[in-house]
């Protein structure tokens, strides 16, 4: 039987397979067993009290959705008092994310964040395409996000993860100076800033006007973005984007990527996390693969002039 | 040269017959067997399905999250809620009556007897009955009647006597009568065609109902107007209630923060999660459109 | 009947419908009748004679296809003396898409296809994801686009569009720096750089590793972009991805495109372009509009405080 | 929310019956009418489509560009190229033999008699017959044996005679033995299971042919391998030949350059469009893989 156990520096997980910050909480407990998870991963948290973007905040679109829930929550506080707590029942170990509008906030989350033990990994949303009206964010920037983590990493000694926008036009720069600042693990990616109008009305179909498209479609671009910045950093990555079966695990970790998160799939099937978990063990089982740690990387890519498929016609 | 994997997504999820063994299950991922799906008017469709047992814990109010098959070439994306209609634990049977309308119900309105369907629940809070209350009024209209429906059988279970306002465009389309009536409740319809649905002729059924005693709680989901009504009335009289909202949902279990409605507790304005603070909340807090 | 023609500039099409470079030759006459289009448009023509990409050239993902033709084809000379006059055969008038490594090339490239009356329009694919191994090209860059789009303006009297990458973090300022340069017409956009690994034999599906992606489910993002940007310049746009019906069309112009351009839908159906013109008549005519060219820009978006699902339940 | 999308597609795809204004047409897009669709053995199903007339222009050799439906809960989202396997005019019938595959393969044998298939074409460039050929020799396995089938056909239209080697993995999934032998073609079945597949026997069965005089020219499809010797033997012995090759697709009209394969033109390589270019080409210009 493979060996499912994943290293994010320091860090353990029991399995590569992650929910996707926003997307999951503790109360998927009442369909599916928390502690198979590779980790829990809490909503992205504020320092302050927000309530959220205008509704509707979904919207289907031809192959996904989009979406802009605009961070609500109750604050840093509250969170610490009466959400740790909930996570803190389950083994896996609890990822959480948090965002600010300005670098002192972020540091202030992460020293404050830092203070609970039921806290393993403080995740910083410096990607999130939802937070205000134009979608802007830190990880468009390598500069803003080089202040920004350094900033966070004075302030924590808890693994720091940093999750990155795909709408970055250079996203190996950002990694490049996310990992340079004291990043522990990049998470690839948040969502794609997208519009949807209504050809009835002629309006947004937000109440936010953008929102952030997810969909399996756009698994191709992330995965592109994973394998770029495998080749330039050293620290782990962590990739998210159209994750919806175990093939999709095996292809981000042949990538580079050492741990997947899944947000879509689990709106689609409550139960997907556990079951990709189990295909996965199967998959691997059935290549003799014994540890999956063995894919993280291993894509051949190294003689890439020769036709791949005069390649696959001679079995290689 | 992509792999199929719509397999893969139901391998954790229940089907009839099989094990449950986990001990924490409040709701679950079931893979249900359609019994009919028969049109209950030229709008309005009702699919009985037999699913796994731990499906059959619902309650009246509660939901499922319906994985719509495609009514076309391309994936219904989300899943779409719809209330219990009704619980037939005998049969191990769940029933939704659910309206055509967009592609995520022409999908399901696709369906066959014999079909697989994935349905995600019980999930969110549903009605709940005081003890005390001897005698409710339940007023609803369209698709709020397929939510309210389930009522009747609480109530009767409780021993707790119903009127039921029905209101529709016209006679014809007047549903859930014949499950309101088997139960023993008194149904009073309200039909758009002679004008007894209009708001003015509502209120005086309700403050008739009221000076008789016969309104202990107000029930209401479909119309914004009608909840309006209800909210004023229960205020003047102090009779409590419990309304059914909807909003477009995605995760359906809490997570998402996607499925927000305003609502007003003690003055003040809060946001509160459709699919698990709701879907049926105090009559008094919400705060109709 | 509602009247369909669009002006780009000083050019007007007979409609907003125009295939996509590289997804569109002559031959498709063998199916459609051409002289319905809004325009014609050649696949990119580059000055040297180009093999392309090894193939596997197109991997089919999720939801579209990756691709990686790398431009092959048999020069400028040939296609001004062979090519060009296939195309003269028919009315719509024709862009010529053309691409180079730098900028000496490119402007050669204005230089010569202005010598044609057959070309209507030069368009500069400074965006093509698929012409080297790393994806890079000038689109990525304010500062190259505008000094590639200066030396072509320099060598060209006629009309100067350019295609923009949907890769570049920072699109609007890329369009702006290509306004300044003296584009008439900029089209939005070009293919998503990804990448597909087989876990069969843990090699890249393509030939050349990365390809462009191409799918209806990007249609949200690349509707950003030409929303974003039509708010910052005022030369036409001509919007493309995801195109696969007349409402796609209405939803592109409403955002602030003057016309489309369709490559993935006419793969799928060879008489795709045809139907959406024909169904975007009747679009207009069910709803009384009497000039399509109204559509352009009327997104109605100036009361986003509104919750627009309040707002749709009162019939706004 | 989002639209059904597939019904515009179609608009100006052509009917059965549907007046077809268009001069220029030299292929379309059919939406044909599924007639049959049998398993001729485990592996290969053949599908008997209707088309308009427009259709049937179509000549050995040739291809059509298949719309296939989902096998499961996602699009097929690229066309699937298939040949010509019969055309029967009389009955405006088209015939594909195809193997299931993958998942375009498996979505079109969902197909029911009675069923819309879009096909587009005919497309490329098929067979040649030379007025100065008397016989020829038909050389194909597997697959090959569906696009090498209508040369029977056109051969025997030209009183052209045919030795047609058929090379499978088991006597009882060799294929198309019925149609050349129908045809008048000489039929030799070589298999697998006795070896008589064999390189070394296969090109004694040529040798003897062009020693009796029987190999005007070769035709071949389906085996890198047996192209490889058809070559070598043509070459040798001055033999004329025609090869049908394969390719991944994408708009099979020849505007996209997805479909390249190479070839060695009076000693140089070039790159051709196995869509429009051929599928079938020279054979002795043909680089096997
Ligand atoms: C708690 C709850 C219980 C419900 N119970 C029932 C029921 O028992 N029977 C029934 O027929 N319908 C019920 N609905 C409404 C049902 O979910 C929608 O009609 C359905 O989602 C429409 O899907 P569609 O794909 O057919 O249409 P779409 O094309 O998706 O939408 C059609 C219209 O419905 C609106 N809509 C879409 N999703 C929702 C949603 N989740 N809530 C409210 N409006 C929505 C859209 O904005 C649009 O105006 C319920 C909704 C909720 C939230
Ligand atoms: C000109 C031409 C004529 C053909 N005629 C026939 C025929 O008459 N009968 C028949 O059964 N098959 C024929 N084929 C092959 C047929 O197109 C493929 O089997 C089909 O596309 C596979 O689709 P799929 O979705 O079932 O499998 P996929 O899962 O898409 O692919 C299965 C395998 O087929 C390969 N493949 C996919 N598309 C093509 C393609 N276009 N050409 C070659 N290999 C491909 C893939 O790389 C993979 O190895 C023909 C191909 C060409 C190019
Ligand atoms: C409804 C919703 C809410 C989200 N909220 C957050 C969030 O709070 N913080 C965050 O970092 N990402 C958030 N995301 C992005 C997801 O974490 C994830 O990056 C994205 O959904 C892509 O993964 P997927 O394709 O598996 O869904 C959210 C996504 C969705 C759909
Ligand atoms: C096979 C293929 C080849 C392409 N070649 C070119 C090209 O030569 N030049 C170019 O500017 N764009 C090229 N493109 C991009 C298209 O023009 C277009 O931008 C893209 O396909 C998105 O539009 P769609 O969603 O309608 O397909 C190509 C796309 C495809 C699929
Ligand atoms: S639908 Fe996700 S929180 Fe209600
Ligand atoms: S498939 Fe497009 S050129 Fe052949």
């Amino acid at each position: 039987m493979v060996d499912l156990s994943v290293r994010i520096g320091d860090l353990t997980l029991q399995n590569p397979v992650t929910p996707a910050s926003g997307s999951f909480s503790w109360e998927y407990n009442d369909v599916i067993d928390l502690n198979r998870l590779g980790a829990l991963v809490a909503k992205t948290i504020c320092r302050e009290f927000r309530w959220g973007n205008p509704t509707p905040r979904m919207a289907e679109t031809e192959a996904g959705i989009i979406q802009s829930i605009g961070l609500p929550g109750k604050g840093i506080e509250y969170f610490m008092e009466h959400i740790v707590p909930e996570y803190a029942r389950f083994k896996p170990p609890l990822v959480v994310s948090c965002s600010a509008d300005n670098i002192e906030d972020f540091a202030a989350l992460a020293e404050e964040l830092s203070k609970s033990d039921d806290v393993a990994v403080v995740e910083a949303n410096i990607s999130c395409p939802t937070r205000n009206l134009t979608g802007q964010n830190f990880a468009m920037h390598e500069g803003y996000t080089r202040d920004c983590i350094q900033a966070m990493r004075e302030k924590t000694k808890k693994p720091l993860w940093v999750k990155l926008s795909p709408n970055a036009g250079d996203m190996v720069s950002v990694a490049m100076a996310a990992e340079e600042a004291g990043a522990d693990c990049l998470v690839i990616a948040n969502t794609f800033l997208s519009l949807k109008i209504r050809t009835d009305n002629f309006r947004p179909a937000l109440g936010n006007k953008f929102g952030g498209l997810v969909s399996p479609a756009l698994k191709p671009i992330v995965l592109r973005m994973v394998y770029q910045v495998a080749k330039a950093v050293k620290i782990p990555i962590i990739g998210i984007g159209g994750v919806t079966c175990a093939e999709d695990v095996v292809e981000y970790m042949l990538a580079g990527a050492s741990a997947v998160g899944i947000g879509y799939a689990a709106f689609r099937n409550p139960t997907a996390l556990v079951t990709i978990i189990e295909d996965l063990e199967k998959w691997c089982d059935a290549r003799g693969i014994k540890k999956v740690s063995e894919l993280i990387g291993a894509v051949k890519d190294d003689d890439m002039e020769l036709d791949t498929l005069v390649a696959a016609s001679k079995g290689v | 040269m992509t792999q199929a994997k719509t397999d893969h997504y139901t391998n954790s999820a229940l089907k009839i017959g099989q094990v449950d063994n986990y001990p924490d299950r409040v709701a679950g991922e079931f893979i249900s067997k359609v019994v009919s799906n028969d049109s209950v008017n030229g709008e309005y469709k009702l699919i009985v399905v037999e699913v796994h047992e731990a499906a059959l814990r619902a309650y009246a109010g509660q939901m499922f999250h319906l994985l719509c098959p495609s009514p076309d070439s391309s994936e219904v994306w989300m899943r779409r809620p719809m209330s219990i209609y009704r619980i037939n634990r005998d049969a191990r049977q769940l029933e939704f009556l659910y309206k055509v309308e967009g592609r995520g119900t022409r999908g399901i309105a696709t369906l066959n007897a014999g079909d697989e369907f994935n349905i995600a629940g019980p999930l969110g809070h549903g009605f709940t009955l005081d003890p005390q209350w001897k005698n409710i009024v339940v007023l609803g209209r369209g698709v709020g009647l397929a939510t309210l429906a389930p009522l009747s059988q609480l109530a009767a279970d409780n021993g707790v006597g119903v009127t039921a306002i029905l209101s529709a465009r016209s006679p014809d389309v007047v549903m859930s009568r014949d499950l309101f009536e088997a139960c023993g409740a008194k149904v009073v319809t309200v039909v758009d065609t002679d004008n007894s649905s209009e708001v003015g002729n509502v209120e005086k059924i309700l403050a008739g109902l009221i000076a008789e005693k016969k309104a202990d709680a107000f029930f209401t989901c479909g119309s914004e107007r009608l909840l309006k009504l209800m909210q004023r009335l229960g205020r003047e009289h102090n009779v409590p209630g419990q309304v059914a909202m909807e909003q477009i949902m995605v995760c359906g279990i809490g997570a998402c923060y996607v499925c927000m409605r305003t609502f007003e507790v003690n003055g003040e304005k809060v946001l509160k999660r459709v699919c698990r603070d709701g879907p049926v909340f105090n009559m008094q807090e919400a705060v109709a459109w």
